[in-house]
């Protein structure tokens, strides 16, 4: 994190190669971006080739009304030596909660960052944009909006890490006190990366900045802006207990049986099949595993308004409301106006009745 | 709107406005039927109506060797396409679930291979079944738009829920929400058209039963 | 492979896998007759697999957590051989150290630089 | 007064209930009564399937009786019954229905189409849509006592000839008798041995009847054109002899619809129950079987069949009866494809026979039996009604095909042990 300006000509190999690395070391750290990425291993000698070229960008990171746990998952990733690797090969400029400057002097930082690196640096944010109030949330007495709109206007490209900053998040959610916003609803003539998840996967935070990094492009996104190498498949698609879902084996509650045999959650309100993130291969703490693996199902949390999705223990075939009662008050109605209905009809039968001519054999013609 | 919102609304307000308009209509049109009521037999019976009408709500199910030969092909196919919506609407765990939340009972749910194997089938099955109308000069001449309406609202959420199912072309929660929007739209269509038969038919196979086999004829 | 020498490659990471399937695999192939550890950027495990000709390729990072674990089919993975760039930088290195030798041992290096 | 278009739709009106709306609401234009219908499989056109014939009543049900059907009404959706439309329908109801009622026991929702066509022929009679030749017939009914114009007088001549003939004493306005006898035209006319035969027979069982002059018409034409009015009229010619005569059965004889209408409509058009009981003469005959009061003696060695009449069988419950009695004479009896209660009409019933109109295609229908009839290969077919066997013979003429179409109750009666 420290500046020296002086290094941001160099290229990722120079600087590896004068810090002694070895290239069967950089090999390796290759196939373990590779891996981290989620790029097939034949991409190797690609990646190899593009980082021995790769320039190290500018990063100005902005934290909005966040909770600091998308931050908390990034530094929590575990793949050292990569992550710092990728680290110091990346100019991180401003981050107000990781960098030692504070006030002014951070602002001055970010400025001169933006100055210096014109239409090349990285924005990443965290956190959605209040747009009721701008009180709401400040930086330095300046406004997250004024922050984000000023800051992106000479941005490459702006990574939104975790679903506040992509969606909305949970600030977003009913009843959205502080009318918070996603990124993207803010700046539209910018390539927007979105890293979702509540929090992200860090090797996902770092893949995506890695891939920024190696490759100098926006990867190939979904239509929520997702890089679709993590969030092309749902979780249910790539969950070890799809096997399950498939049979017919259904964990009923958290304890039974079913529960303890490792059975598809899905009854249990799993949003895996609506949800799209790596977690069921990347999976956390270093691969140790993931949500569903404790035992718990997926809350979507990598989906918009995944707060506001109808619960999360609801399954999603389920409606979020109560239609039983619907049903029987309809029902009631309905047999109440169908007796009516028939009333009237019963009414018009004899109405009929009385009007009703004797035929005789007279009146069998006109 | 979002496709998570576009899922929400159709799992809560969507599904509540299909079912006051399923629901109420299907009481409705019951109930206006039972109401017309029917003027008491006065000749000696002689056979029992009651039994009889109950007998042929299920015989009726049963084609005769000879109806069975002449109308194979419609005789067939209905079974097919009939049997294989009962499994694809009542076996899949998730709709299961869906009945279970509604009806607070639930029951086995098959593989969902087999769901999606009977899907397949029945979506094939219904596409056969409208060549079939379009073609024979019997079906062609007796349809109108309500049959074709019908049909149409059936087959849409058997495809709608194999691609969502299969994840094609969209995101699951688009796709799941499109096919739950399908089918309310089955719902809301229901009441009005010969969809009705799944309800009616009881009704209609008792009074054949009944006039029958108080004439001593089991129909 | 045999045929036409095309080697693959499989990311285990990549992979959907239950717990304690990962294991299973690796309990499976195990273990062949070469067994060798590098030392670059953290510890590296690579043993050939009962099945010769299958690699399988742990990276450790410097805290020992596994940060890839590849399946390679190949006569020997790349990361094993010698590399260009590294063999540059060796024969630098030992020219530059046997020139500070020089003097006292010529014939011994002749011998070397020959090979 | 004449017939108007208001009266058929009034008369259509009175006829929707609770079974027609659930018919209505149940079909679902699977088309299989088309297969159930000999008018359909012999003709192949789409527009006498069943079904379709009553849409005029479905209409009707559809703009009166249901909440959307009137709402959409006024705002000028859904189809009208018209005078027009009627007139279009006119051949399909008469001329293309023998009320037979073999669609509705294949219908597989469970319609009762026969029913419902029943049903439609009140509205088209009601507007003047009936055919001619079935206007006189029951002109013919009311005024002279038989659609065929059969008087008293010609009935006394048959019963005479009889009496001459066989030396037995045929009884006519015996008061008390146990069984009052009716009639059908066709019986006097055509087949005047019939009552010789019952004549006969219970003589041999020792069975009290009687004939009543002013009530021995069986055939009730107001059922067959569809006005109850008329028809209610006729039943209570035949309700009032038989409180004259104060008999406590009244005898339906081999005459199809004439059972439909004395046996299970009479007491409804009429409106209240009966103070006898009605039999069909094949009911009463097997129950003295089964009693032993019939002991025959001849047995029939020719191959045999059974013609099932549709309002006899099907719609009117009398189906093992027959078998019961064929049995007790014929050696060789086979039963035609698709016998008893899913058999095939002849073609005539329902009016159709005395609608000249029809005649062309009450013959072109024929084929449906001879299929039958070729796939069996029978020496001679019994039947139970004296209208199925005249057009069977009709059939048969047309198609040159020989053989004898034979009267269930006289060939019994032929083979019965001499006492």
């Amino acid at each position: 994190m420290t500046k020296d300006l002086s290094r941001k000509d160099t290229t990722l190999g120079d600087a590896l190669r004068s810090k002694g690395i070895s290239r069967r070391s950089f090999l390796k750290f290759c196939a373990a971006t590779a891996s981290m990425m989620a790029l097939p291993p034949s991409m190797i000698p690609t990646i190899a080739n593009a980082l021995e070229k790769a320039r190290r960008p500018s990063v100005i990171w902005l934290s909005f009304q966040e909770c600091t746990g998308c931050t908390e998952s990034l530094t929590r990733a575990h793949t050292a030596t990569v992550e710092s690797l990728i680290f110091d090969s990346i100019s991180l400029d401003y981050h107000h909660t990781l960098q030692a400057a504070a006030g002014h002097a951070a602002e001055a930082a970010r400025e001169a960052a933006m100055e210096e690196n014109k239409d090349k640096y990285l924005v990443v944010v965290d956190g959605s944009i209040p747009m009721d109030n701008p009180g709401y949330s400040t930086i330095a007495g300046i406004s997250n909006y004024d922050m984000l709109v000023d800051t992106a206007k000479h941005a490459a490209a702006i990574v939104t890490v975790g679903t506040c900053a992509a969606f909305g998040g949970i600030p977003h959610a009913k009843p959205n006190p502080t009318g918070a916003v996603a990124v993207s609803d803010i700046i539209k003539d910018k390539p927007i990366i979105n890293v979702s998840g509540c929090p992200p996967i860090p090797v996902v935070i770092t893949g995506v900045l890695t891939h920024f990094l190696t490759f100098g492009t926006i990867p190939d996104l979904d239509n929520l802006g997702r890089p679709k190498t993590f969030f092309g498949q749902s979780i249910h698609d790539r969950c070890y207990r799809r096997p399950f879902y498939d049979k017919g084996l259904f964990a009923e509650s958290f304890d039974d049986e079913g529960a303890r045999e490792g059975w598809c959650l899905y009854k249990l309100g799993c949003k895996g099949p609506t949800t799209y993130n790596a977690c069921a291969t990347t999976k956390w703490n270093g691969g140790v595993s993931f949500p569903i693996e404790s035992g718990h199902p997926c809350i979507g949390c990598s989906e918009p308004n995944f707060w506001d999705g109808g619960g999360f223990y609801k399954a999603i075939s389920i409606p979020t409301e109560n239609l039983t009662q619907t049903a029987i008050y309809s029902a009631a109605a309905g047999a109440a106006v169908g007796v009516a209905a028939g009333t009237l009809g019963r009414i018009k039968k004899s109405a009929a009745g009385k009007a009703h001519d004797k035929v005789t054999i007279d009146d069998l013609e006109k | 709107m979002t496709e998570t919102e576009l899922l929400t609304w159709a799992r809560g307000p969507g599904f509540q406005i299909a079912t006051v308009i399923f629901v109420l209509g299907i009481a409705l049109r019951i109930a206006e039927i039972v109401m017309m009521g029917r003027r008491g037999n006065l000749a000696e019976p002689k056979g029992s109506a009651m039994s009889s009408g109950l007998r042929t709500v299920f015989s009726r199910t049963v084609p005769d060797a000879s109806t069975f030969k002449r109308s194979a092909f419609t005789v067939t196919a209905g079974y097919i396409f009939h049997i294989g919506l009962f499994v694809v609407i009542f076996l899949f765990a998730p709709h299961i679930l869906f009945f279970k939340d509604l009806l607070h009972i639930s029951w086995p749910a098959l593989p969902s291979t087999v769901i999606d194997a009977t899907s397949v089938v029945t979506i094939i099955t219904l596409i056969v079944i409208l060549v079939h109308r379009l073609k024979d000069p019997v079906k062609r001449f007796l349809s109108n738009f309500d049959d074709y309406l019908g049909w149409f609202v059936t087959i849409l959420p058997l495809v709608t829920g194999y691609i969502a199912f299969h994840r094609v072309g969209m995101s699951a929660p688009s796709l799941i929400a499109i096919h739950i929007l399908s089918v309310q739209l089955l719902m809301i269509v229901f009441p009005f058209t010969k969809l009705m038969h799944a309800f009616t038919i009881f009704l209609a196979r008792w009074y054949n039963g009944a006039i029958s086999g108080y004439r001593g004829v089991q129909s | 492979m045999l045929e036409t020498g095309e080697t693959r490659m499989i990311d285990l990471r990549s992979i959907p896998l239950a717990p304690g399937e990962e294991q299973t695999i690796i309990d499976t192939l195990c273990c062949g007759e070469v067994h060798a550890t590098l030392n670059a950027l953290g510890p590296s495990e690579i043993h050939e697999t009962r099945f010769t000709g299958v690699w399988l390729v742990t990276h450790y990072n410097e805290e020992n957590s596994v940060i890839g674990r590849f399946i390679e089919i190949t006569k020997i993975p790349d990361i094993l051989q010698s590399q260009q760039e590294d063999m540059a930088i060796a024969l630098q290195q030992l020219e530059s150290e046997l020139d500070e030798w020089g003097e006292s041992d010529k014939t011994e290096t002749q011998a070397e630089t020959n090979t | 007064m004449s017939a108007s278009f208001d009266k058929g739709y009034n008369a259509l009106k009175e006829q929707v209930d609770a079974s027609v709306a659930a018919f209505f609401s149940s079909c679902v234009h699977c088309g299989m009564c088309s297969d159930a219908c000999l008018f359909f499989t012999e003709t192949g056109a789409p527009e006498r399937t069943p079904i379709n014939k009553t849409e005029p009543l479905r209409r009707v049900w559809q703009q009166e009786y249901t909440l959307l059907g009137r709402i959409g009404k006024i705002f000028g959706f859904g189809k009208k019954v018209t005078d027009e439309m009627l007139t279009e329908w006119e051949t399909l109801i008469y001329d293309s229905c023998t009320l037979c009622g073999r669609c509705s026991m294949i219908c597989p929702v469970g319609n009762d189409i026969a029913d419902m066509i029943r049903k439609t022929r009140e509205g088209m009679a009601a507007s003047g849509h009936a055919p001619p030749g079935l206007i006189g017939a029951t002109k013919r009914a009311v005024t002279i006592g038989s659609p065929m114009g059969v008087k008293l007088p010609a009935l006394q001549a048959q019963i005479a000839h009889v009496e001459k003939d066989t030396g037995m004493t045929i009884p006519v306005d015996v008061e008390g008798a146990d069984y009052m006898l009716l009639l059908s035209s066709m019986e006097i006319m055509n087949f005047p041995e019939f009552i010789e035969a019952v004549g006969k027979i219970f003589k041999h069982a020792n069975v009290s009847w009687t004939i009543a002059s002013e009530a021995f018409e069986a055939t009730n034409s107001g059922i067959q054109i569809g006005s109850s009015d008329i028809a209610a009229e006729l039943v209570q010619r035949i309700v009032d002899a038989a409180a004259k005569l104060k008999v406590k059965n009244v005898i339906s004889p081999e005459c199809g619809h004439a059972y439909m209408a004395i046996r299970w409509e009479g007491p409804n058009l009429i409106g209240k129950p009966y103070d006898f009981k009605v039999v069909h003469i094949l009911e009463l005959l097997d129950d003295l079987r089964q009693q032993g009061r019939l002991k025959v003696s001849g047995r029939v060695k020719d191959k045999l069949t059974y013609h099932d009449p549709c309002q006899i069988s099907r719609r009117g419950g009398v189906i093992d009866e027959p078998r019961n009695l064929i049995a007790m004479f014929a050696d060789n009896f086979v039963e035609m494809p698709d016998p008893g209660k899913m058999n095939w009409c002849c073609g005539a019933g329902g009016g159709v026979s005395s609608n000249e109109r029809a005649d062309e295609i009450r013959l072109q229908v024929f084929q449906r039996k001879k299929d039958q009839l070729d796939a069996i290969h029978v020496d001679g077919m019994i039947s139970a009604c004296s209208n199925c066997r005249i057009h069977l013979e009709d059939g048969l003429e047309e198609y040159h095909m020989e053989m004898p179409v034979l009267s269930l109750t006289e060939t019994l009666a032929e083979n019965l042990e001499d006492k």
